[in-house]
């Protein structure tokens, strides 16, 4: 329609366009620069590497056993992202529909672990789970990393839930839907672009989560985190271009999860809504 | 605690010969010290398997050690059968009572300790009976360069600052908290400008604070690594950088510095020694502490420490005596023939030697240096 | 004596779901239990921890905090690097969002490489920035080469390397949820805006901002807190011993370089409340909100 | 899931929101396969007592039995009733078909069979090729049908209906009344059905319950509701548009006198209004009957008329100013004189205050 | 803001969904002042109609013009015209107050005269008493009265509305039919009005809209429609509830016969039917008299009997089983055996595939 197309065309959009067009030369910079060092023999004060390789790939793969290292990290992302969302989105939905006496005592409880840094909570939350037997394994990675990732996904949700209209809800119990299946086919599907975006917070927030996972972590549960911090803040000689590789194969990982979790989830729904447009 | 019983979760006893089956070991290496040793352990294991079965590597960064294997012993579990430390993370173990000071009962298990060099002799003191040194190097200070840019070298601690000033930037080194040369310049300045007590960074070192202040009006900038300065030395950001013997001859061979910058000394430096230790933390079984006692036993000696070499990583590197560079692996070798320093043999030998700050002082030094140099840029 | 078992029970649980209480609440519990169990006691004894200092009292870690000028003064630092990046990340999310709620082509492919940072990481993006710019980056090379300016810009190892990072890591974040919370609104309220006379600007400012305002909230909390606690960027293209000495960054020397715990861990609380008392202005701004269904009617 | 029952008793069920009590003391007893309407004018409590009913909201007091058992207890889901909502409420993310068969996939039935009865009820409400739209695609007549699909394809013991029909036209109106009552009858349903259209409700209905300001007016059947209201609100919302404050004069037999305008009007009484009283005089629109000019009736002025097919719809103003609704088959012209008179049977006379 | 014009000319609009033609070349001319009702079965375009007249919808093709200016290029808020959503679209998140008073805060109205004329709509629509409640927590019938009361406020140059009186129950809807006409005069206000009520439609408007499938069917004042539809579509939409299929017999005069079960009845063809080919024949329910058993009609047995005050509905079905649906003062019981006959004026005849 000729009344929207003028829309596009104001000086307010033309900034918003420019903002969005500096972010990306910034981040194509930021992020070109790394993958183009990982690959170059020597860089030093010219535009390009002098040559190429790909020996720093090979050399992290090796010094880190990244394969096992990154079966980890897939798992302990699942298992996180998973458990996060099936304990946290039913506490969203009881603090976004109801009102009761306490409620918001129960909201500050759950935003603290968020608040506060893993120093203060790490270490006797490492030995709690020690002592039961839960730390020095791939458990402990996953209880530990809950700890923020629950009230992440309740905080994310609640506006969430918020915005849906609880006469679907209701329409749904009428028709003999248990809470749980409310739950599954109702809340569920509506609130996809929620608990996508809330699963992706989480996972990020969980594959870059340094010390809850190094302090629970047992030799076979270490995530591909531990290995990047180490070559990038332990002592010892460590050419610049062995960290860009880690960083460039830790980001590639983390596309590929970003990647497959759009697969499961139908891409468009990610920026979906309920109710389409006229147009 | 867990439940205990049998000899194989048995920690406080007495330490068998060898264990009464083959275990696992876990290793934790906070100071990228497997990159020297690892060859040497596999060696062991692979002639040794029954005493060790298997072993598992880990690696982090150091401060976080403590933290974890508190976290173990305080529970009672500990799963962290051997670190390997440089001085930091062995004196703030020290300091926590995390180590089991193995070498009070089982030193004679050990012969190698007995031929130290005096360096590493030295460092094995700092260590106590807590931790055992594996490899040494003598470090720093030294100043780095590229000769095309820098012709005519500062050859004092007074030429330094006059060329800073000279050459607003030019002269680099990092945060010394998050850089071995870094701290080694600090650890180093009170030698070079005769300070009263160079081992009391809060009352002895008088000149050197007062000369880090001067320098710091030409430093724009303290990087938070090292491999930062060696960027910016390559890429000609900074002429001038804090560097020592493993960070002159690795990174050339890596490729991250010009095969043709050079270095230098400062006249009358000492240098500041820095070491590798392999301690055990308290709670390790007595079966593993006697794999331990063996592989440490097998690592002490001369074919495996020639491994130290490397590739010029820890400068020399071997803790004992009469090791020769000949022993060393033909790749290693080949390495240090292309991008060691003839002179280094002579600089090593004709200048004292002195051990790094304890864990105190050194973060003490830190903390003066963060609030009174690296900070002071906040009021500029 | 039935009777009144039936009538008294069912009263009272009238009672009680009148007030909100009933057993929908039972949802509540493994999130409850669980951050109970796992994160009460290990913080109930870090926070005992930082009233046991070595020297000075139950209160000496807090008074060593205020006292020394060089610790306090990271509350500020944070402030002044969390606050405007939090800010930036969530005004700039919602222009953006908002143009993306229209259906144009490429949409998904933008929405997509916009969120694609996400995976970054800060080591690639502290990387990154180093490389690009750093004083011989790509960046200061064109300007130099340009002939814009004449000595490399410095934008790293300052306040704006930290800043950056912070935007390129906190604004996916944040537009991904000011997306998805733009997308729940009802597309109806705006053109019932606009047959009322209100234009573009008027219907985002009127309709569209206020019921996006509760989103907006959380969103900057989650941003805000994420800037906070900034931690590896702001040592990495920062300057942590001066400009970007942030509160985690003296945490974390009290924990792992002085091994002061009870130092560390009042730090951390003290982090903790500084973010709470931020929170908890802009939670109860969204209190005052409406924070209902975004439908306007049936259908 | 609690199957048949014989009856279903509301006891003083009551609701109220804040201070303002929405439903008081609803008491009502339904049996089995009775269809009894909700009636009332907007903000009554119409969709409060359904919503009560249904367990969607719970009871301030009161209590809900199904025969023996109490009801008001058990989640909605449990009660096993279906539910048309006044605003729809379809899954939006759900195409039709998939709205429709939802309760069935929730009652396990199996596959080939929620086909076929969701089939069956997408043709009774004239969709079958809709079956593949979502929600948002559908007009709001389409959407309303949908809803009413999914109720009824579970064939519940009881059903629950919001002015199901109110964004239908007329011709489809009729021809869904005519289905639901249909339906209501071979399935054998119970049925409570809100709406604010009285003809619906007369012709649907076995029993009618008209609520006023969340009170019960009147419960009975159509012809009670309609000849006997059971005071002026009633009257009012049962098409006596004619309301006129009058005073009552003498009885006339079983008949009462009013007088307006100076003439006296014969009505019959409903609920003993006292002599000399304040009353109100109700007359259906179409009981008055126009006569000429000088007729014996009241005098009045033609002021509006409204064409509605056969008949037209007149509003007149009295010489005292007093308007009046009336019908007539052939069209005056604005302006007209006429005189009014009505049957002493049809007009009703109420004590003023009534009303609960 | 575009303000008063004389005439709105439609040109050929059209709107499709995908593939499917939701409006398929609407013309229309709106005159100044006019009342037009936009009426049709469920699905068959009317909202999308208003919705492209509002600026809502981009036209796929066709054309508006305001007098001489082409106004569907202009956005929404730039025709200044008012709209009654058939979904409400309130503004969840402002009180009923604010909602009303939102149009004028953007016609930047001084705050005095906002709160003089949103009193006025409030009080018009009897929402005084709700004004500071958010639409949540309105009844389904307070949120449209929200509704209307947002649009008229503006006194816009044309005002839409999308079925509003639907959730109105019928005192209440006939009440604000009078305000909307008294409105529509008084303002001068020009009214494009869809409904599927077609009393309401005759009632109110001076011209109505007949659309079918979206397409227009008929365009007239409500007496063309109502005694002369233009096909047998627009027939049964108006209320001719019997529409027999019949084959069309020879002329009668001006009439037509056609042949019923046997017995010849004699009607008014519509759109010339050709001899012999197949026609509808279309009776309102009111128009089919009841005779005794042995009358002279056609003869037929009651089924269905249903309340509907003064009169009941009455479902007959011939002895060859076609069902017819009649009007009766007086209850007939079921099983009752009767005849029907009608007027020849009141039976229409088309053809049978009649329709665009
Ligand atoms: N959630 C609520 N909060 C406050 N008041 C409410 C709420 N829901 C309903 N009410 C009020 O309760 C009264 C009854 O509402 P209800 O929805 O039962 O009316 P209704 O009879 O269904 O009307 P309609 O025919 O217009 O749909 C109304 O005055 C309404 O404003
Ligand atoms: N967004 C859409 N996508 C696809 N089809 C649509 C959409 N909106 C409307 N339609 C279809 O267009 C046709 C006309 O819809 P419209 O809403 O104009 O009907 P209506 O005449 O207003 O009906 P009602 O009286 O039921 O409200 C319907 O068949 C509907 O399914
Ligand atoms: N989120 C904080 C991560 C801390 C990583 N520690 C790195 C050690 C630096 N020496
Ligand atoms: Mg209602
Ligand atoms: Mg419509």
């Amino acid at each position: 329609m000729a009344a929207r197309r003028r829309i596009v065309a104001t000086p307010a959009a033309w900034l918003v366009w420019g903002a969005v067009i500096a972010f990306f030369i910034v981040l194509a910079g930021v992020i070109s620069s790394v993958v183009v060092s990982s690959f170059g023999t020597r860089w030093f004060d010219t535009w390009l590497p002098a040559g190429w390789t790909t020996r720093w790939y090979g050399q992290s793969w090796e010094e880190f056993t990244l394969l096992p290292v990154l079966i980890v990290t897939l798992e302990v992302s699942a298992l996180v992202v998973g458990l996060s969302l099936l304990i946290g989105v039913p506490a969203a939905y009881v603090l976004a529909r109801r009102a009761f006496p306490g409620r918001q005592l129960l909201y500050l409880l759950f935003l603290l672990p968020i608040l506060m840094p893993p120093i203060t909570y790490g270490i006797p939350l490492a030995t709690v789970l020690y002592k039961y037997g839960f730390a020095g394994n791939l458990s402990g990675v996953v209880l530990a990393n809950l700890v923020p990732s629950v009230p992440f996904v309740i905080l994310t949700m609640t506006p969430f839930i918020e915005q849906i209209d609880p006469a679907v809800e209701r329409a749904a119990r009428m028709c003999g839907a248990s809470t749980r299946q409310v739950f599954v086919r109702i809340l569920a599907p509506l609130l996809v672009p929620g608990i996508l975006a809330a699963s992706i917070l989480v996972l990020v927030r969980t594959v870059g989560m340094f010390e809850l996972t190094f302090l629970t972590a047992g030799p076979d549960s270490q995530t591909l985190v531990v290995a990047l911090y180490y070559s990038m803040s332990a002592a010892g000689i460590r050419a610049q271009q062995s960290i860009d590789a880690m960083a460039v194969i830790y980001t590639s990982m983390m596309l590929i999860l970003l990647v497959l979790a759009l697969r499961f989830v139908n891409p468009t729904q990610l920026v979906a809504r309920v109710r389409e447009d006229g147009d | 605690a867990p439940d205990s019983g049998g000899s194989a979760l048995d920690t406080d006893g007495e330490v068998p010969a060898k264990p009464g089956k083959a275990v696992t070991l876990n290793i934790l290496d906070v100071a990228g010290n497997l990159q020297l040793t690892q060859p040497m352990i596999d060696d062991f294991v692979s002639k040794n398997s029954g005493v060790i079965s298997k072993v598992t590597y880990s690696k982090s960064p150091a401060p976080e050690l403590v933290g974890k294997v508190k976290a173990q012993q305080n529970a009672g579990r500990v799963d962290i059968d051997l670190v390997l430390t440089g001085v930091d993370g062995l004196s703030a173990g020290i300091e926590q009572g995390l180590w089991n000071p193995l070498l009070t009962k089982y030193g004679d298990r050990l012969p190698g300790v007995r031929d130290y060099l005096p360096g590493a002799a030295a460092m094995q003191r700092l260590a106590g009976d807590s931790g055992v040194t594996v490899t040494y190097y003598p470090s720093g200070p030294l100043i780095e360069f590229l000769p095309a840019k820098v012709p005519n070298p500062p050859r004092s601690a007074a030429e330094l600052l006059a060329y800073a000033k000279a050459n607003p930037g030019a002269v680099q080194y990092a945060r010394p908290s998050n850089s071995g040369p870094g701290r080694t310049f600090l650890m180093g300045l009170p030698y070079l400008l005769g300070d009263s007590d160079p081992k009391d960074p809060v009352n002895g070192w008088a000149k050197t604070w007062a000369y880090l202040a001067e320098l710091n009006k030409y430093v724009t900038l303290y990087p938070s690594s090292t491999g930062e300065t060696m960027k910016n030395l390559a890429n000609g950001s900074a002429k001038i950088i804090a560097s020592t013997t493993g960070w002159d001859i690795n990174p050339r061979v890596l490729g991250t510095v010009p095969k043709e910058a050079a270095i230098g000394t400062l006249e009358g430096f000492h240098w500041v020694t820095d070491a590798h230790y392999a301690v055990v933390p308290k709670g390790v079984s007595t079966d593993k502490q006697a794999a331990v006692l063996l592989l440490l036993a097998h690592m002490l000696t001369k074919e495996q420490q020639a491994k130290a070499y490397d590739k010029g990583y820890f400068y020399p590197g071997p803790a004992i005596k009469d090791v020769d560079l000949s022993m060393a692996p033909a790749e290693s070798q080949a390495a240090i023939n292309e991008f060691g320093r003839p002179e280094y043999t002579a600089l090593i030998a004709g200048n004292p030697l002195e051990v790094p700050l304890g864990s105190k002082d050194l973060v003490a030094a830190f903390d003066r240096w963060d609030r009174e140099i690296g900070g002071a840029k906040v009021s500029k | 004596m039935t009777a009144v078992v039936d009538t008294a029970r069912p009263a009272l649980r009238h009672r009680l779901a009148e007030r909100g209480v009933d057993r929908q609440l039972l949802l509540l519990i493994p999130a409850a239990l669980f951050v109970v169990t796992l994160f009460i006691y290990p913080f109930l004894y870090g926070l005992g921890l930082s009233f046991q200092p070595v020297k000075g009292g139950p209160l000496g870690a807090y008074r060593e905090f205020f006292t020394d000028a060089y610790l306090r003064d990271t509350i500020a630092t944070t402030l002044g690097l969390a606050l405007p990046a939090a800010l930036l990340n969530v005004l700039a999310s919602v222009p953006i969002a908002y143009r993306m709620r229209g259906r144009f082509r490429g949409r998904r492919l933008l929405t997509t490489v916009l969120v694609v940072p996400i995976t970054l990481g800060t080591v690639l993006t502290a990387q990154g920035l180093l490389n690009f710019l750093g004083p011989t980056g790509w960046f200061n090379r064109t300007l130099l080469s340009a002939g814009l300016v004449d000595a490399p810009v410095r934008l790293t190892n300052n306040y704006w390397g930290v800043f950056f990072s912070l935007i390129i890591t906190g604004f996916p974040f944040a537009f991904l949820l000011v997306l998805s919370y733009l997308s729940g609104i009802d597309p109806s309220l705006e053109r019932a805006a606009a047959t009322l006379g209100a234009g573009p600007w008027q219907r985002f400012r009127r309709i569209t901002l206020p019921l996006l305002a509760p989103g907006l909230a959380t969103t900057f909390c989650l941003t805000f807190v994420l800037a906070f606690s900034v931690f590896p960027s702001a040592v990495l293209v920062g300057d942590p011993s001066g400009t970007t000495r942030v509160m985690s960054i003296a945490a974390y020397d009290a924990a792992y370089v002085r091994y002061d715990y009870p130092l560390a861990s009042a730090v951390a609380v003290l982090m903790g409340l500084v973010e709470l008392l931020v929170i908890a202005a802009v939670l109860g701004w969204r209190a005052l909100l409406y924070t209902g269904s975004t439908a306007g009617g049936k259908g | 899931m609690i199957g048949q029952f014989n009856t279903l008793r509301l006891d003083g069920v009551s609701r109220s929101f804040g201070g303002h009590e929405a439903l008081a003391g609803l008491d009502l007893t339904i049996k089995r396969g009775e269809f009894i309407a909700l009636l009332g004018p907007s903000g009554c409590g119409k969709s409060t007592a359904l919503n009560c009913l249904a367990g969607l909201l719970p009871l301030t007091r009161g209590s809900i039995w199904q025969d023996e058992a109490r009801l008001d207890v058990l989640p909605p889901e449990r009660r096993g009733f279906g539910m048309v909502f006044q605003n729809y409420a379809l899954f939006p993310h759900l195409p039709v078909r998939r709205n429709v068969a939802f309760g069935l996939q929730m009652r396990r039935v199996p596959r080939a069979e929620i086909r076929r009865r969701v089939d069956e009820a997408l043709r009774l409400v004239h969709l079958e090729d809709q079956a593949g739209k979502l929600p948002g695609q559908l007009s709001g007549g389409q959407q309303q049908r949908v809803a009413i699909a999914r109720a009824v394809v579970l064939e519940p013991s009881l059903v629950l209906m919001d002015e199901p029909l109110s964004n239908l036209d007329a011709k489809l109106r009729l021809e869904m009344r005519t289905e639901i009552r249909r339906l209501h009858q071979s399935l054998g349903l119970t049925t409570v059905y809100v709406t604010h259209d009285q003809e619906e409700a007369l012709s649907l209905a076995d029993r009618l319950v008209v609520l006023r300001a969340g009170r019960v007016q009147q419960i009975g059947t159509p012809e009670q509701l309609h000849t006997e209201p059971a005071n002026w609100h009633v009257a009012d919302f049962m098409g006596y548009r004619n309301l006129l404050p009058l005073r009552a004069g003498p009885r006339r037999g079983a008949g009462i006198v009013v007088e307006l305008e100076g003439r006296e009007l014969v009505g019959t009484p409903v609920d003993d209004p006292a002599p000399g009283s304040e009353v109100m005089a109700g007359i259906r629109p179409e009981d008055l009957r126009i006569g000429p000019a000088d007729g014996a009736g009241v005098p009045a002025v033609v002021e509006v008329v409204e064409y509605q097919g056969r008949e037209v719809a007149v509003e007149a103003r009295t010489e005292g100013g007093v308007p009046l609704n009336l019908r007539a088959a052939d069209r005056p012209a604005v302006g007209d004189r006429i005189t009014v008179t009505v049957e002493p049977a049809r007009l009703l006379v109420f004590p003023a205050g009534g009303g609960r």
